[in-house]
């Protein structure tokens, strides 16, 4: 219970100074919406169909998006010291990165769904007859990514190289995790059955589960000075 | 006790013991070591070499029934500018896990006299409130063993005054604690015990008793000069 | 104790090298041509075992830095940094030798698709091993940061393994470790194994040296701290 | 004499903290990287021309790489107070913009140089034969865009809003210097004489020097308490 | 002069003058306004009322020749935590158009006791030595009017002496200093003139002669209640 309710007050908190300084849902909320205006004029509907390049460009912008806000995890807290008074807080290590991982996959929900408006109204896109397979989909995928993202931001900001190592780090673990979503996304928006999807739906979930064992378990050895 | 950073013995073979209700202040110039002691105290460092008990329990770093004895005020506020200063104590309150923020928040901002500011950012604050919240945040769920890094630095005589009230009570109530600072008389107040660092070493430690709070500040500076 | 571990590096060393020629000797004269690709089939016997073997590298280096974020041994550290550098040795031969092979069978050196793009980025992931490794300022903590990646990395082994049947890939899916059962012929069966044997055994006489080496990089260090002692600390003895 | 050092100085600092974080370059190169990665996946040759859409996509990762690292021009300043050291010194308040400029300049142009890098490896793209008019379309392009973007990332580091203002408040601004960016940048693609891209090269240059212009004369506005 | 932050009057209706070489001291409670009124006569920021004359130049906010005749020394350092002490200086040197750098600096870094940390990165030093570099960073041009707010934050004994006798020479010098500081001694014992500011208004201006040291404290203590 206690374990819960730290780890709630992470997420509040986060939740809190986000909706204040909007500083990362703007970033990427403007990244989104920028995709969509950029290719609108950009592509030549006549010569390129939307549908064919709509699953790369979502997944683009999402994992991109969330590079962005992930990145910042740990910075944010830099200033006046106040993630060094987290530390110094009888929360289980784990409960911390628990609660950064749901914080940072609430934001990034919030901005999927922005990305799936913003291509709905630009490119008319339909999504195919399986919101619920498709939810899954890229539920799954932002988890893997978030507890990738999470566990890395936190290493990449403890070093002297800083964030020059996030995209070392994390791309490539989250190539594979780009390769199953945007191929289940695709074939999904070619309204394949979903059985086409089964096997990817499982590898991000295996991915998912084995990225937040591996992040819950090993951010204590990260966060030690 | 001993931590370096690179070729920097910040630490060095520091070591001592405090018995409840006391407190301990240590002197020392820029760059002693006197904030790297106090984190690794506070369980923030890793010491390379020693260890540090409070009461038969050993220090291990993450260990949460060790951070919930203890409070830290250090040269950062661990503030967040955008919460106000109610949501920053209820945040780090509830991280304590402690149950009953809504009557213990208004009551320890009326104590360091900012409770009329409660529903303010706390990045519009002065240098001295903001270190007022910052100790309201220290002391927040009462912990037995109290790390102090200049806790005087920005306030005025009112909060000082204040700040020498809850050091009276804490000492009165049994616990640790340890205070940082440049300020002699300041510092010989309260202390029970005192200890001048330099470079990383303790070229003091002695019962206030013994020191002589008109002759220390040049007992200290020839110390110092000694030692430096 | 170190030089008993370099003179049994040096003995699998010996061992390792004349496995090698053995299975030059096979893959050259003795294992049948493959019909339908044809000589260079022959890098087969090179390209797989060593993958495999770059796999064990790096499984060792995850399971070394598990334990040692346990027990803080500075002894699996170093055995982790040494599978690790023999890691990327192997993965780089695989990553020579395909090409070579895809001239050939595909027409190109080089395809983005999975399993080749997931390969260099297994090796990136290693080069980040490293390059935490030197980016903090307490030793220590690059040790830790270090053995967290080198356990996360391990993931993309498994993925690496099954990339090529999710996609429509070029590369040929799996011929021996497949749940039906290897699919090879007898001979070529062999020469694969001994192929493997080879190569495991050169492994592990590189990690022995590897090792060794590091011990004593590391001795000397702590030698010139704990001797001369640096400069700043000068004054501090009285 | 004493402006240009003191520009200089600007610059000077700018890139010395950017190579010792390394910060905003790596947050910009990792996206170019993985914009190149992911569309190898997303989009599927036989369907998709890489010609057809390569301009397009290359102005979006320049735009919003840079979005990414001008917001945070002024952020970066903000630990310690330093911005505020600055605007306490006696520099003029344009030299500052223009140092700024500068900087934000020559930041961008080492990520487009990654990205148009990045596009040739994984899409093979020849960039046509016009090297030089290329140039001139995304310098100058670039040009315009830094000027606008420092100005406003300037209005919205001081403002309560934050970041959410730079999107809303440069986006429109930059649909015009996109707009004859691409068609200028995909008409070079397609190997048309440069006599084709005159106009837009044209349109380009007047944006930056009218950006430039009046970024340098209002940003004493701007910074001021 | 005034200026307000929303409903907050942080510096109300305050009004003084001071000639050359005379140093003024401003104490006050926390949130008094003391920060906010240096923020203005820095030119930092604009006051809602009144102006601020120095030699019969008006303060314009943004021009180069006000800048280069004011020294700043705020609560935040104004430095850069990636940049080494040296660049740090070199950077604000360059930007007040100052020649002589390559000498200049490791003398002023020599004077507050760093010349031996040069190179490190400005973020590993400790808070004293933070403040001992940002002082230095201030007086780096020679400026003819020094606003010095709580500038013995941090310091040790052997930097305090250090900036007393840097603040003798800037009054022989006949610069003009304006100090804010909490503490009563090293308040007044440079001062020229005394004030004291509650709520944002001067509750007391005076020259330090007519103050008596000893009865200072209970004074200040009457006349902030009285207004508080
Ligand atoms: C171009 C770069 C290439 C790379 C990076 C590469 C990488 C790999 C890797 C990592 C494995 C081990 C996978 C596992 O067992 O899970 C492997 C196995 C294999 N590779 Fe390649 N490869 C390349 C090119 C080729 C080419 C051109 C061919 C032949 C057309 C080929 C044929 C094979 C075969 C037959 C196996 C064994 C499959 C099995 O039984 O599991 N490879 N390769
Ligand atoms: N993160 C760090 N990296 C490198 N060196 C550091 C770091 N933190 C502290 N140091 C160095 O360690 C030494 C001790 O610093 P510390 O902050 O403990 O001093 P202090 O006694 O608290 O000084 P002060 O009175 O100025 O606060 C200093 O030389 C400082 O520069
Ligand atoms: N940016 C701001 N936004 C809103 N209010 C502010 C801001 N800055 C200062 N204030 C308020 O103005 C008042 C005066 O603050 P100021 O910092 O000038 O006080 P001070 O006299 O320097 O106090 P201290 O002794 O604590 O440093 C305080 O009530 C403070 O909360
Ligand atoms: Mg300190
Ligand atoms: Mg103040």
């Amino acid at each position: 219970m206690e374990y819960l309710r730290q780890l709630a007050a992470i997420v509040w908190k986060d939740v809190a100074v986000e909706l204040r300084t909007r500083e990362r849902i703007a970033a990427m909320g403007g990244f989104t919406i920028l995709v969509g205006v950029l290719f609108n004029y950009a592509i030549d509907p006549t010569v390129v169909e939307p549908q064919a390049i709509a699953s790369g460009l979502i997944w683009m912008t999402i994992i991109f998006g969330g590079m962005l806000g992930l990145g910042r995890t740990f910075h944010l807290e830099e200033e006046e010291g106040a993630f060094q008074g987290i530390l110094l807080s009888p929360i289980p290590r784990d409960a911390l990165y628990l609660g950064k991982v749901v914080s940072n996959f609430i934001l990034l929900t919030a901005v999927t769904m922005l990305v799936f408006g913003v291509f709905a109204l630009f490119f008319g896109l339909g999504f195919g007859g399986h919101p619920l397979a498709l939810a899954g989909v890229v539920l799954l995928g932002i988890l893997g990514f978030v507890a990738i993202g999470t566990l890395f931001s936190a290493i990449s900001a403890g070093t002297s190289m800083g964030d020059t190592l996030l995209p070392i780090l994390v791309f490539p673990l989250l190539i594979p995790l780009i390769i199953y979503g945007v191929t289940a996304t695709s074939r999904l928006f070619q309204d394949l059955p979903v059985s086409e999807v089964d096997g990817n739906l499982r590898m991000l979930g295996a991915f998912a589960v084995v990225a937040l064992a591996a992040g819950a378990g090993l951010f204590r050895f990260v966060v030690e000075e | 006790m001993a931590r370096e950073f690179g070729p920097i013995q910040a630490v060095d073979g520091v070591s001592f013991t405090l018995g409840a209700g006391q407190l301990m202040t240590v002197f020392g110039p820029n760059g002693a070591g006197k904030t790297t002691l106090l984190g690794i105290l506070s369980g923030g460092l890793k010491p390379s070499a020693g260890e540090v008990m409070l009461r038969g329990t050993r220090l291990r770093a993450g260990d949460p029934e060790w951070h919930r004895r203890i409070g830290v005020l250090s040269h950062k506020s661990f503030l967040y500018g955008h919460l106000t200063l109610e949501e920053n104590l209820r945040f780090f309150g509830r991280l304590f896990g402690l149950r009953d923020l809504s009557v213990r928040i208004p009551e320890r901002l009326e104590q360091v006299g900012l409770a009329d500011r409660a529903k303010s950012a706390a990045r519009t604050l002065s240098r001295g409130m903001r270190q007022r919240l910052a100790l309201a945040r220290t002391l927040l769920h009462d912990p037995d063993f109290v790390l102090l890094d200049e806790p005087y630095t920005g306030l005025d005589a009112h909060a000082a005054a204040v700040l020498r009230q809850v050091l009276t009570s804490l000492k009165d109530g049994h616990r640790i604690v340890i205070l940082v600072t440049h300020n002699i008389s300041q510092g010989l107040e309260l202390a029970d015990r005192v200890a001048i660092q330099v470079r990383g070493r303790f070229v003091y430690l002695g019962d206030r008793s013994e020191v002589d709070a008109d002759s220390f500040e040049r007992a200290y500076r020839e110390r110092v000069e000694e030692e430096g | 104790m170190s030089s008993k571990i370099r003179w049994s590096g040096a003995g699998l060393g010996f061992l390792g090298v004349a496995l090698v020629l053995v299975v030059h000797w096979m893959v050259f004269f003795w294992v049948p041509t493959e019909r339908t690709m044809g000589i260079v089939q022959r890098i087969f016997y090179i390209h797989v075992p060593s993958a495999w073997v770059a796999f064990m590298a790096f499984g060792i280096v995850a399971i070394c830095s598990a334990v040692y974020l346990w027990l803080k041994d500075e002894r699996l550290d170093m055995a982790a940094v040494a599978a690790a550098e023999g890691g990327m040795l192997f993965t780089a031969i695989v990553l020579l030798t395909g090409p070579l092979w895809g001239k050939v069978a595909w027409g190109t050196w080089w395809q983005w698709e999975p399993r080749l793009t997931l390969t260099l980025l297994l090796f990136f992931i290693y080069l980040g091993y490293f390059l935490v490794r030197s980016s903090t300022e307490n030793p220590e903590k690059g040790k830790r940061f270090a053995a967290v990646v080198g356990i996360v990395g391990a993931l993309d082994i498994p993925l690496i393994h099954v990339s090529v049947q999710f996609f429509r890939s070029l590369h040929p899916e799996p011929v021996v470790i497949n749940p039906e059962g290897p699919s090879l012929p007898g001979d070529m069966l062999t020469t694969l194994f001994t192929g493997l044997a080879a190569f495991t055994v050169l492994f592990f006489a590189f990690f022995l040296f590897r090792y060794s080496l590091e011990h004593m990089k590391r001795a000397m260090v702590h030698r010139e701290l704990a001797g001369e002692g640096s400069p700043l600390q000068g004054g501090v003895a009285s």
